[in-house]
């Protein structure tokens, strides 16, 4: 039998059976809306609060400053778009970086052409944005800063809390992209004075479809989604209950069982960051060596082209990504990896395997035996290749 | 995504490789996607006798190359200037939009190395555009 | 044994067996990110497309027109505000009706800050929109006009291959609310000269937190969620599949049932109003006698508050509501009633009644034993009844 | 929604209804929600020895004003005056945000009912104002 290998839980991750099983019942029996006056609308309005305790704990927050959205990009199209709005009368400059996710760096060319300001603070080559280039940019109509917490694509952290503390004292806002974070990072918006934070349930084995936007008490943020009276006034739409229990559910069990996550996770990634680069030449790691995500690896491959790479592995079972999987539908090199400095060719033949709680090192073995003929085999077809 | 024809001539490509004593060589890049390909031919009276390929592409790009040398082997340098990436496309059974401009990259290969064969043959094929740095193609926007 | 009555249907339903049996595997088997491309991607991928399909079938459009989306509401936000915008060039006036939902009327008004100047149509006692209203209120700058289909609150249809066949003939937009009238009514973009149509799962049996927006072929509309490219390019973030599977096999059964449905409905609806009517003095029936949705009554009584009234019923196992669920945190009186020219204090004693497809005649007996003594009650307890 | 005790009130309301004879009747309307209540007051010696009321209005109007009329009764008129929504909806083990200004509905008819019964008595109660037609508040925004 063949093995199957899911290595792309930067992508998506696969429902808990737990998380699956308390959405159940708001699908087929606890179907009211939660809106409405009676008894089983009630209960439904009781699942949603306690979701809503449930993602404010996993954060350190309190449960009405939590907002369930549809996803995560529009968590961060939310949080972008209404400060920009909600603070015009305050500046005009919104600084973020140039490895953020398509749902920041685009709703940031969109508010460009609105006439807003935009700095994207470069980052070195582990991808890690500079916090001193950020106090260079920060202005008197710097109104928000939007840092990814932890980069999808190279998986690399940056310094949230550093960042926090000095936009604080600055006065400025803070918004946090911890849509790849949540489940694999500790978060403290508190200690790290995030003042906006997007996530999704899907990251964290929850479903797809529902997100949540953190809104620290006194931040004026202005409705993105404009009807009903749904979340106390500030996101319309009749409650996704089933989808938003599922996120209460997955936060939950990721945050108890984040340590043990990390420990399973970090050997295997580093077994397969170590034995790549020490099987196979003309290799490069993508992003830091200790500074990323658990179970997060992005190679590059000189001499070969992703998609390639990509089709072969899927014909030896092994599921994985090259860039971000939503940026897959285009043929440009990724930003984040031509924002560390990769050459356009290079950053062409990159990989990303993303590891998650049902991969073993098993697993990582496997990889390792598949991985470097199929390397070799694409190499003997390149016209880049001389060995 | 790819039809089985696709798959097929990805996973198995035909004629890959090198003729080290080629009669023509040509290599083009696409601008769109950043990809190369590179195509050897061996010719003798006019009549295409090997052609090898090599590419740097994706799926869709080695499946077109395994594809096109397959259709113009053992035909004349005329008849192999006709066969265009349509045709090559139609003989995999289609590819989807967003790969149409990588079945240009193995035309313009050949046409690229037929070219460096004249050249270095010293004759005229008639129809036969020298060959550009960069192929692109305007595709129609959504 | 008390009997369960569940008659809140315009609320919303519960998720059908066959289409939670549908949804099933996409939430822990087949959880890959459509957007991949590997192959338990491309069964996701395919999956979206079918429902696609699904939904294009329904509405007589094809199935690149059709994106999905969060919910009906951010369905309206992306119609009004996207042509808003895309439109800025030809012109700046907008019109509506006044008995909107609030996802269409509360971006009008975020609009109307905006700068564009909006056109509330009135509508008559039933509450039908003037046609005449719109061919007098249309100008050189009208670039949209957004009508709801059926009435959320009090059941009415509107004419809209009348209005549809104006536009199109004056080369005006024309958005369709139909969140109400998918598997109540028949829908055909075509016939009907529809631009623009939203519509949302969870009325009719699909799962909350998934709606659609049908976008007619050459219709220029600016992306409302920026990110990634999923759906073309136009709606960013990562698909709800298990959702959106929902939708299209809830709106394939609601299309092929729409008979058998109205035939079951109608009755019941119309026995419920007669009864009523003849049962219990100063009642009025809000809407259209006959030109309702098939499962849709609304009675305002006289001398009595909707609040107490629900709270009523719900002891009694009857789940109704007043006026539109998402309002029912608020206490205006429905924006609804009041154009249709009711009182503040009669609009305020509106009662709700939407049956649905799990409905019998039993159900609206039982409604009939029940209803008659409650009203009775609340009438002795009101300062304003002098019976 | 409610607490268990707002809904015993609500089921089983206390001292509903009307005094044929009152000493003094009072009816405020809420300009929030448009709702209206009634009290009718029997006052003997300064002391209240029957109080009814009628409420058009919702689940928490009726059960603050059942409340209010059981805090009431056998106080004297001062007394009753301390009686406030506050304390109304302590007694009911709390009501949602949005409404408490439901319970300032009885309040208000009470004091609006004692100005009544006071004016037809020509007599001043201390600290009593005169009634407003609608009564408003001022709630925090979000
Ligand atoms: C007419 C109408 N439009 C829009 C909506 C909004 O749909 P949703 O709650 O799914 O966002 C509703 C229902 O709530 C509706 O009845
Ligand atoms: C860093 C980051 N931000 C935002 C998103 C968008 O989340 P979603 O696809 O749930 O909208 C993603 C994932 O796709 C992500 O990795
Ligand atoms: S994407 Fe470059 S050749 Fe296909
Ligand atoms: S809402 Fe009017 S009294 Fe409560």
């Amino acid at each position: 039998m063949e093995r199957k290998v899911y290595a792309d839980h930067s992508a998506t991750t696969a429902v808990r059976p737990e998380v699956l099983e308390a959405m159940l019942p708001y699908f087929t029996e606890e179907y009211g809306n939660p809106s409405s006056i009676y008894a089983i609308a009630r209960s439904n309005k009781q699942a949603v609060e306690t979701a809503r305790e449930q993602v404010a704990m996993a954060i350190n927050a309190k449960a009405d400053e939590i907002f369930f959205t549809g996803c995560g990009t529009e968590s961060d199209n939310w949080a972008l778009k209404g400060i920009a709005e909600s603070y015009a009368g305050k500046g005009d400059h919104i600084i973020t970086t140039s490895v953020e996710h398509h749902a920041i760096l685009h709703t940031c060319q969109y508010l460009e052409k609105q006439g807003k300001r935009i700095t994207y603070l470069p980052v070195d080559e582990d991808g890690v944005v500079s916090v001193e280039a950020l106090k260079n940019a920060v202005d008197q109509d710097t109104i928000l800063v939007s840092i990814i917490m932890a980069n999808n694509e190279i998986g690399t952290i940056n310094p949230i809390e550093e960042i926090g503390a000095f936009l604080h004292e600055k006065k400025i806002l803070f918004h946090v992209d911890a849509v790849q974070a949540v489940g694999s990072l500790p978060i403290d918006v508190q200690a790290m004075h995030i003042d906006l934070l997007s996530l999704s349930a899907h990251k964290f084995y929850g479903p797809k479809g529902v997100g949540a936007l953190y809104i620290r008490k006194g931040v004026k943020l202005r409705s993105f989604i404009h009807g009903g009276a749904q979340e106390r006034g500030r996101r319309a739409g009749t409650e996704n209950v089933a989808g938003i229990v599922g996120l209460g559910k997955a936060i939950e069990l990721a945050t108890s069982e984040l340590e043990a996550r990390r420990a399973q996770l970090i050997p295997m990634r580093d077994r397969l960051i170590d034995e790549v680069l020490r099987r196979i030449p003309y290799v490069r790691l993508n992003g830091a060596r200790e500074n990323r995500l658990p179970g997060h690896v992005n190679f590059s491959f000189q001499f070969i082209e992703g998609e390639s790479l990509l089709i072969l592995l899927d014909m030896a079972g092994i599921y994985a990504s090259s860039g971000s999987a939503c940026t897959s539908g285009s043929l440009d090199p990724s930003h984040v990896l031509l924002a560390i400095g990769l050459p356009h060719e290079i950053a062409h033949g990159s990989l990303r395997l993303t590891f998650g709680r049902e991969n073993t090192m098993e697993d990582v073995d496997y990889i390792l035996e598949k991985l470097p003929p199929i390397v070799e085999r694409l190499r003997a077809m390149s016209p880049l290749y001389e060995d | 995504m790819y039809s089985e024809k696709v798959m097929d001539h990805f996973m198995n490509p035909r004629n890959m490789g090198e003729i080290e004593d080629a009669d023509g060589v040509g290599t083009v890049g696409n601008a769109k996607c950043g990809d190369i390909m590179r195509i050897f031919l061996k010719v003798e009276d006019g009549v295409i006798q090997d052609v090898k390929f090599k590419t740097f592409g994706c799926g869709a790009a080695v499946a077109t190359s395994s594809m096109a040398t397959e259709m113009v082997v053992g035909k004349t340098v005329e008849e192999a200037l006709k066969v265009t990436n349509k045709a090559v496309m139609e003989a995999l059974d289609g590819l989807p939009p967003v790969k149409v401009h990588c079945s240009l990259l193995a035309e313009q290969a050949i046409h690229a190395a037929l070219w460096d064969y004249a050249q270095k043959h010293n004759i005229t094929i008639e129809g036969l555009k020298p060959p550009v740095e960069d192929i692109e193609e305007i595709e129609e926007e959504e």
